[in-house]
């Protein structure tokens, strides 16, 4: 398993090891949608997805 | 296996503690005392526990308790406790305090948060705060561990990871708390009567209620500096239940992120298993909410940054009756029997309740 | 008598209005309006108005409704309300809207909590916001009245009598609201689900609420100095009703007694029937409770004053559904009718309820 640094809450997260850009990952700790941006060998990144703000079906 | 008592059986948190050290494997139940149902069988006050126990309460006779039982725990109001357990501990007995007799550390707190002038100032010193995350050496070692306050267990959790940080401001700090009804006792009155009770959001004590000073205590001594507290609260028509919502500025010069917060308390509460930080962007459950924990021994924290204004936002659900009160008492029991500190105590709560 | 139009009156704010418009004296209920009910009688809707009522839900036919109509109450979602309201202001219809499509003076706050350009800014300075309590004379001179919050209308009337003075500091008020389940109006969902909505304490919104600017717009018209607030929410098990508890720090300088804030609530409210000081030293209704008055048109206020720290904490308790829309709602047409105020809205409440 290869892990991400989710950039909301520093949690260290576990993704397949054939991750491939733009594909989304939900923060184990913090639940926030991240979309990965960079493959590299055994560093990856990864950024908050886009998505309208927290909708909380009010 | 140890022998265990209770005094004070018959109420909710004598409940609980019943409960919870019939099914422990290292305990005991020998003596189980009630004033008002002294003779009667456990399961005529407990119906959860009919045909569990045989056990019948008994009168408070001090001197068969004490060859009886190596720990008692005393579940009995504030002022009668500071009676009855330095004898207890002059045999030998160690104790778990459920009332606030031996909380504070300042003694000249106790006339005015519970009228009486304290008596033995030096069991003061000598007994444990018992919290475990904050206090487990303290716990190991001693013979008396005063376990804390509910309202001030949950306000406590939500503010230590963050107290010793410059980025907060310690002066103004509000606890905000919503409780369910257990937490008033057995005992009925016009206020808990049902028609009168169901569906209330009922503030009592909104400023001075004595869980305060114990809170800003145990912070303070985390912060190595005064930490100071407004804490108001409301029944809400829960039975059991607390959630905190504690309001904190940010002290103006420290601009902090979201996961610096996470950082604090990851840190301090890493191998804490019944610490849970709670927070989620979809589904239902995205902040702690005492409804998800009842039963459990666990406590779930979290937090939301205000971007409108320096503040931090935490939340902190517990059980009021048990990491509040009994279900802490056995983990403390368990930290002075030097034993996994989850025995007995790993029950992970229903869903849906 | 005049004759009035419900747009969108099978929701819960639509229910109310309808119950109350039905018994008011002086108006008639032309016309009814609802997309997912059209052609059904009101009792397949709101079963407690079975036999008081013949009408059916009609569909929106804005010039039908303007013809038939003097007063139009838009009981229509935030968006919405903004696409239908100006055209029947263009055919002299006066407007009781319940959306928030109105009530903010400062167009740029629309795209930020609201998602839309705000595409007639020119109304926003027309239409008064509909707190008759601190706006009576620009709703009596209004054509169009945006309706208030709820949680904003408990917010205001908690902080009304205190902004102007200097004794309190202004720039840090928390707001933490406790709120029934019919304030999420009447679509089901997951996070209403009975077994997963009963017993929560469910924080929502913990920052960033969108009725933040509302209340902060009224009470910096007030104090004519910036009012700023942080409120946080939570969902809790009762239908009706909002208790927001409201934390305001004492600037340092200026020590101020009891007797002085009971003076600034008596002068601000002294003859407003609908807002009532609640305080008592016995019984078990010593503060505000929303349970007391669900189904009315009170706003019930009290405080006290923290000795522990230089902290004021004011309760304000309301029914989200009448002084929270529909009753606040129907006041304003008490004003623009040039009527007394009581009409169809002085019912006391139950007890028990």
């Amino acid at each position: 398993m290869a892990t991400i640094s989710c950039p909301e809450c520093a949690a260290t997260i576990e993704v397949a090891e054939d991750v491939m850009i733009g594909e989304i990952v939900d923060c184990i700790d913090c639940g926030q949608e991240l979309e990965i941006i960079s493959v590299d060998g055994a560093n990856i990144q990864a950024r908050i997805a886009e998505s309208e703000g927290e909708d909380f079906g009010e | 296996m140890v022998d265990v008592g209770i005094i004070g059986a018959a109420g909710y948190t004598g409940s609980e503690l019943l409960r919870l050290l019939l099914f422990h494997p290292e305990a005991e139940v020998k003596v189980i005392t009630s004033r008002r149902y002294q003779g009667e069988y456990v399961q005529r006050v407990h119906p959860n526990l009919r045909g569990i126990s045989r056990l019948k309460f008994s009168g408070v006779n001090l001197s068969k308790i004490g060859d009886e039982c190596d720990f008692v725990f005393t579940a009995v109001p504030h002022g009668i406790s500071k009676d009855i357990t330095p004898e207890l501990l002059d045999m030998g007995v160690k104790i778990l305090d459920m009332s606030a007799d031996f909380r504070l550390k300042n003694p000249e707190l106790y006339p005015v948060y519970y009228d009486y002038e304290h008596p033995r100032i030096d069991l003061l010193e000598k007994s444990a705060y018992g919290i475990p995350e904050i206090n487990r050496e303290e716990i190991k070692n001693a013979d008396l561990v005063a376990c804390p306050g509910c309202l001030a267990t949950s306000g406590i959790f939500g503010l230590a990871p963050i107290v010793k940080y410059e980025a907060f401001n310690l002066e103004n700090i509000i606890v905000d708390t919503k409780i369910g009804s257990s937490a008033a006792g057995d005992s009925p009155s016009s206020s808990s009567h049902h028609p009168e009770r169901s569906g209330v959001v009922r503030a009592y004590k909104p400023t001075n209620h004595r869980h305060t000073v114990e809170i800003e205590q145990e912070l303070s001594k985390i912060a190595k500096k005064p930490v100071k507290i407004a804490l108001s609260n409301h029944a809400v028509d829960i039975v059991r239940g607390i959630l905190a919502t504690i309001h904190v500025w940010l002290s103006d010069d420290q601009p902090i992120a979201e996961k610096d917060i996470w950082q604090m308390f990851r840190e301090f509460y890493q191998n804490e298993y019944f610490v849970r930080l709670v927070r989620d962007r979809k589904g239902i459950y995205r902040f702690p909410d005492p409804k998800v924990i009842v039963g459990t021994n666990f406590c779930d924290l979290g937090f939301e940054l205000d971007v409108h204004l320096p503040r931090l936002v935490i939340l902190s659900a517990i059980d009021n009756l048990m990491k509040g009160a009994s279900g802490s008492a056995v983990q403390s029991f368990n930290v002075m029997l030097g034993i996994d500190e989850k025995t007995g105590l790993d029950f992970p709560g229903f869903h849906p309740i």
